[in-house]
């Protein structure tokens, strides 16, 4: 099979690495995330001009539009790092939107928009629908010509940060086609949002209403293009969210270990247990070769055919390791295990909604089965 | 024992009894209050919760259906136990709320009515079942979660009192409740066993000294509370038995919770996840925009977990089947916890699979499927893959005590 | 689901539980079974007829026939004992086939064949083909209608212990319809048979060529009852399978135990380390839960809709944790279970070719996915 | 070190002499012989594959691609490694058959080389790359397969002499082989490590005392030898360093076996199973009458181990590159071994459920699928997850090594 990923990385790639690891573990310790869960906003906004002035949302952006003119293979450390530390904040959410124009928007749309974003306005995606369907083309959401604006109908879920959003990318129906609708947050009234109650404590999620949005017709990207910016966008959600994913896979992992290494029963520190040492030797074991599809997937994203296997692939394998070893988190650390203090459920919840965003292990199974047979 | 006197009921009786307890339940039991009632005495969350739950039981009690076969003098209906499972039975099929005073019901009052003193009767036994009195029980402690024997909770004689220290986790309803069966160390001799120097005690709650701290649950609510003791005196007539009888009576609570016993109060206290659930969620979820039941390798997972469940129910009467148990007659009991349990949490994992994009979505939202019930389910489980010890522990015990395979060093 | 097996047994059950118990542990040392597997017909004839004198034989077929007028749910017990002690033999073969006579044979057929059976005369069938294929309809093998007798063409596979047999119970196709055709083994000459290589060294199977073999027309079962022999023998066959293969579990735990109770490495004995421990007990949990299905489906089997599901339950459940305790039990034995002399080879070998036979677990669980669901 | 004065080849020298080797193996690699040619030098079943085995090393070492930079003056070729290397990729890239001699020119040779006397040198290393002397290893003994340094057969000095007594198992080739390289302990002080007393010896195989019994594996077929030692005697000159020095030059020559020195003999000793093959086995492969490869279940499957063997490729490459594994540097390396034997041992297993029926078929039947190839890889399978340290123990060294967990007591 010569379609798969290959392996490597670039010298950016690197520094990010050692930069995004000081700077989440600095900005982000435990006990600051738990603090952002009972905020309203859900992350520090100061914490998001820094990443902004680190220039870390201009990194996949052409240097026409002000972008450092990397890749998304740059952003895959630091968003690895950022859920290592659970730093929470819209920078999925913003990249993958900015992602969107990056690939699909018109000469327009790029140079207002881009360089804003790259400076660091939020920009966000509504894709998903009632149906909770991964098929990105199935929705119900409709745009209706009136003019040269366009009116906007339809329902939108998981549409992560809107609030605190600039720009909102959502995909609408017009004559069949699906559509990529640029709307400015300054444009709704705050009604048209819902907070939702997520399986994920530390991120911020809103159902939103289209009803009566109007938006010009240079708001709303071609036909072609909505489709090539939909699956790219689809591809780099999964390949951000394999790195959060990893990141989080890495850490309880460690902080399971730290507590086999101290705990004590029956007069043995448990970890001398192989019922509990085996386990947690198998999700390290599955962690690492995740990671290792995280670096392909990064490295060969952009790779006509490749990309979309190694990122299919690495999103399968993230979802196996995260789930399994935050699951066995949960389980080892007895008593504890089961209080909210414990950050395994952290995880395991980080687990859950990873899943559950543009498709879990078993949807990019199927969808690989096509690509390799 | 429990109204030894009552006359076995006729065929006739019974089915009279059986059928003004169904009427009665089917009058009497309430619909939904529009707040989440608790499906086991474990998750008692608000105050809302406990006086609905309260109330119900009291309300039980004072229709008879509870209580019914244990003696008249102290509470009780004086019937024979036939009327009281036939009560039960009713319950269960109006799919009624749980009783909420389990461990009164459960453990205290069993163990009560066995060999405790005439005055302990009168004085405790009414209260349990009008929920006037509630129980918790304290035997866990933060330290030592699996290894119950080695509680450190230290009880000090002084004259007609004893002297509390230490602390007890995983107590149900422990901040609201006004008596704790409790488990405490009286003597510490180096060469005694671990189990020669435990005692047991009935504790009351509502003395300076013994403060709670709720204990907030993975799925963000409540039910257990943390115990603390500083120098709390209670009375020393709590002392079930003599002084290092502790384990023994502990053991002997452990069976009224398992065995027959418990039946004699009536009622019930948890509300097992129905598990066949999964199909019906199977086939109104959609994944990919189609049914999960059009999706092969969903279904073949799902036949799975079918084959399992099957199989832990045809367990459960194999059991009682002497012939087909020949060779480890203590094999079907002795795993039947970690089977179960672990199935559970493999299914309710599995069933977040149906949900598609929407087990993003979590209790507390109008979009989440069932109201949240698989997400909550599959976090819940944990509490008893966890609890009573965990499948780990229970993997040993069914190694050890039915395949005989030597203990680890 | 009401469709779900029962479980419950019947005095004989038991009684023949104990007989066999005794019988097989006495009949099939370990040495004698591998003993047989060096001979060339691989069983002990003695025994054969041994067991044939217990009634063995005779206990599903009715009394008009010679038979006890019993059902399989008393042969199953027997089975599972033959499969512990690896008792070697048509046993199987034999009741399965005269099960096809007894749920699709005309009066004559039942008349002239029952009474040998059940007297010890062995029976098998031939219903495999090239294609390996499950579905005992999918076959090529035809009959051709010259005068009143029949000429049969095509190649079966897969035709255990058929050298020994008196009577083979062939499936064919007749005018798009599958017959089962009840060939004299004496009509045959040896030619038409070739020994195979199979899997399980303890058995005997055979490809048998049909080509130019011609049966008298009262030979060839009417259509609609070849349909309903055809079905009911694959459930036998699953039924019976079934307890064999929870009988060679339970063997194979039971020596696996006995090494890990008596090995000693690093100076422990092995079943003091939970990386042996436990697993061996998953395993052991996974045979119980068969056996309830196996005593389920016994109980069930004639019971409408409801023995077809307990069956197919009860044998993907078998194979399952067959194939687990048996692969684990090779693990186990470290070194020595690298070697023919250690039996737990001989286990895992006997779980595959059962495997191989009227379906594996994958197979029945798409089966019963459309009689659940 | 070996020809340490040849000078490493141009890009064009080097590129001549590859084209020359690809000329010579397209030449000279036999067709399918008409019988089963091992994919191991652990599988040599028969006579024939024996023969056939040594002459054609022979002829590959006479062509001057086998040993070609190992010191002239012993019999290598004296040239850098670089031809060596590109010797050794033509002779996979045709896909010809093993070098049986594994054990000469893989750990004995190698050995030698680093510490070996001239004398030895001159003895031993050109009848290693001919094949006129096979090699073969003594460290495992029957009681204790997975302590190595619990080894106990004893080597007693008698004057110029060293007298044998005890087994050795798992010794491939061991009925045919000329020499062994032998652990063995020379002395049992109470007081000492196990490891103390061990020493190495190189050992004459044809002297009395020894005997073989072959082993036959579960697959049916042979490859292994146990050997018994009883008063044979030894010339002292092989002992290898001084008494007790056994056990480090055991571990130097597992470096040889897995580090790089191994490659400076050239050739290979193992094939390995084409795990991408199961995928064409699933294309080629009904089971209810449909193509696995339409089947959505198998399907799935299918790609999980697709997704798996992938990660462990990728693995393979990343553990070379510092900066993606800085946390844990030593994780991938340590975990390869259990990782790919299981995950072949898993394959192989899954393979038989492609086939249908047909997998009822083994080894020697014309019905069977490629000749039974997947039955018996995974039977094999478990020489991989027993040998060399079993998957448990390999588990005990990843915790223990990478993740810092507790020895076991």
């Amino acid at each position: 099979m010569d379609n798969l990923g290959t392996i490597g990385f670039t010298e950016e790639q690197v520094e990010l690495m050692d930069v995004a690891t000081n700077f989440c573990r600095d900005k982000s310790p435990i006990d600051k995330a738990r603090a952002l869960i009972e905020d309203d906003r859900g992350y520090d906004a100061d914490v998001w001009r820094e990443i902004a002035d680190l220039g870390w949302l201009a990194i996949a952006i052409p240097e026409e539009y002000d972008g450092l003119g990397l890749s998304l293979a740059e952003v895959v450390p630091i968003m690895e790092q950022m859920g290592r530390r659970i730093l929470a904040g819209p920078f999925l959410s913003a990249t993958v939107a900015t992602q969107a124009i990056v690939a699909g928007g018109s000469e327009a749309q790029k140079s207002d928009w881009l360089p804003k974003l790259a400076a660091g306005s939020i920009a966000t995606l509504a894709l998903a629908e009632a149906s909770g369907d991964w098929n990105l083309h199935n929705i119900d959401a409709k745009a209706e010509n009136s003019g040269n604006e366009y009116t906007l109908y339809g329902i939108k879920q998981f549409v992560t940060y809107a609030r605190d959003a600039e720009l909102i990318v959502a995909s609408v129906k017009l004559d069949g086609a699906v559509r990529l609708a640029l709307i400015e947050r300054g444009a709704i009234d705050d009604g048209a949002f819902r907070r939702e109650a997520i399986i994920d404590e530390t991120k911020r999620s809103f159902e939103m209403v289209l009803d009566g949005i109007t938006i010009s017709a240079d708001a709303l990207m071609d036909a072609d293009k909505s489709e090539s910016a939909l699956a790219h966008v689809d591809l780099a959600a999964n390949l951000l969210q394999t790195a959060e994913m990893c990141g989080g896979t890495q850490a309880v992992i460690d902080y399971t270990l730290e507590y086999l290494k101290t705990r004590k029963q029956f007069g043995k520190t448990i970890g001398e247990y192989q019922a509990l040492k085996h386990p947690i030797t198998d999700a390290y074991v599955a962690y690492e070769k995740a990671r290792s599809h995280m670096f392909s997937a990064a490295h060969s994203f952009a790779d006509q055919g490749r990309g979309e296997i190694a990122t299919r692939m690495a999103k399968a394998a993230a979802d196996k390791a995260y789930s399994f070893a935050a699951d066995r988190a949960i389980q080892f650390h007895g008593g504890f295990g089961f209080t909210h203090e414990c950050d395994a459920q952290l995880f395991r919840r980080s687990a859950m909604w990873n899943a559950s965003q543009f498709g879990d292990a078993a949807w990019h199974r199927a969808k690989l089965a096509n690509l390799l047979f | 024992m429990p109204a030894p006197d009552a006359a076995k009921p006729s065929e006739a009786e019974l089915e009279d009894y059986a059928a003004a307890a169904n009427a009665w339940f089917k009058e009497n039991t309430p619909q939904d209050p529009g707040f989440l009632l608790p499906l086991t005495f474990m998750e008692v969350s608000t105050d809302q919760q406990y006086t609905f739950l309260c109330d119900w039981q009291r309300k039980v009690y004072e229709a008879g259906y509870l209580g019914a076969s244990w003696p008249q003098e102290y509470g009780g209906g004086g019937l024979h136990p036939d009327y009281q499972r036939a009560a039960t039975r009713a319950m269960k099929d109006h799919d009624a709320p749980i009783m909420i005073n389990a461990i009164g019901i459960g453990w205290a009052g069993p163990l009560l009515l066995d060999i405790g003193s005439e005055e302990q009767k009168h004085k405790y036994i009414r209260g349990m079942l009008s929920a006037d009195d509630i129980w918790c029980q304290g035997f866990s402690e933060p330290e030592h979660g699996s290894d119950l024997g080695n509680a450190q909770l230290k009880a000090v004689r002084d004259g007609n009192e004893y002297i509390l220290n230490g602390s007890k986790i995983w107590t149900s309803l422990g901040d609201r409740a006004k008596y704790m069966i409790l488990l405490a160390r009286t003597s510490n001799n180096p060469g005694d066993s671990k189990y020669a120097g435990l005692s047991f005690f009935l504790n009351p709650m509502n003395i300076p000294g013994i403060e709670t701290r709720r204990i907030k649950k993975l799925t963000g609510e409540y039910g257990f509370v943390q115990c603390f003791f500083t120098d709390a005196r209670i009375p020393a007539e709590g002392l079930m038995g003599n002084e290092g009888d502790g384990w023994k009576i502990a053991m002997k609570t452990l069976e009224y919770e398992r065995g027959a016993k418990v039946n004699l109060a009536g009622g019930y206290f948890l509300k097992e996840l129905d598990v066949m659930g999964i199909v019906d969620l199977a086939r109104k979820s959609e994944r990919g925009g189609k049914p999960v039941l059009e999706d092969p390798v969903m279904r073949d997972r799902l036949v799975e977990y079918m084959i399992d469940i099957q199989a832990q129910n045809l367990n459960n009467y194999r059991r009682r089947m002497p012939p087909l148990v020949q060779d480890r007659p203590m094999g079907l009991p002795l795993m039947s916890k970690l089977a179960r349990t672990e199935m559970i949490r493999e299914l309710t994992e599995f069933s977040l699979q149906f949900q598609g994009a929407k087990s993003g979505y979590y209790v507390g939202d109008d979009n989440a499927i069932d109201d949240g019930l698989w997400h909550r389910s599959y976090l819940n489980s944990f509490s008893a893959t966890i609890g009573g010890g965990t499948s780990q522990v229970q993997k040993n015990i069914v190694a050890e005590h039915v395949l005989g395979l030597p203990k680890g060093r």
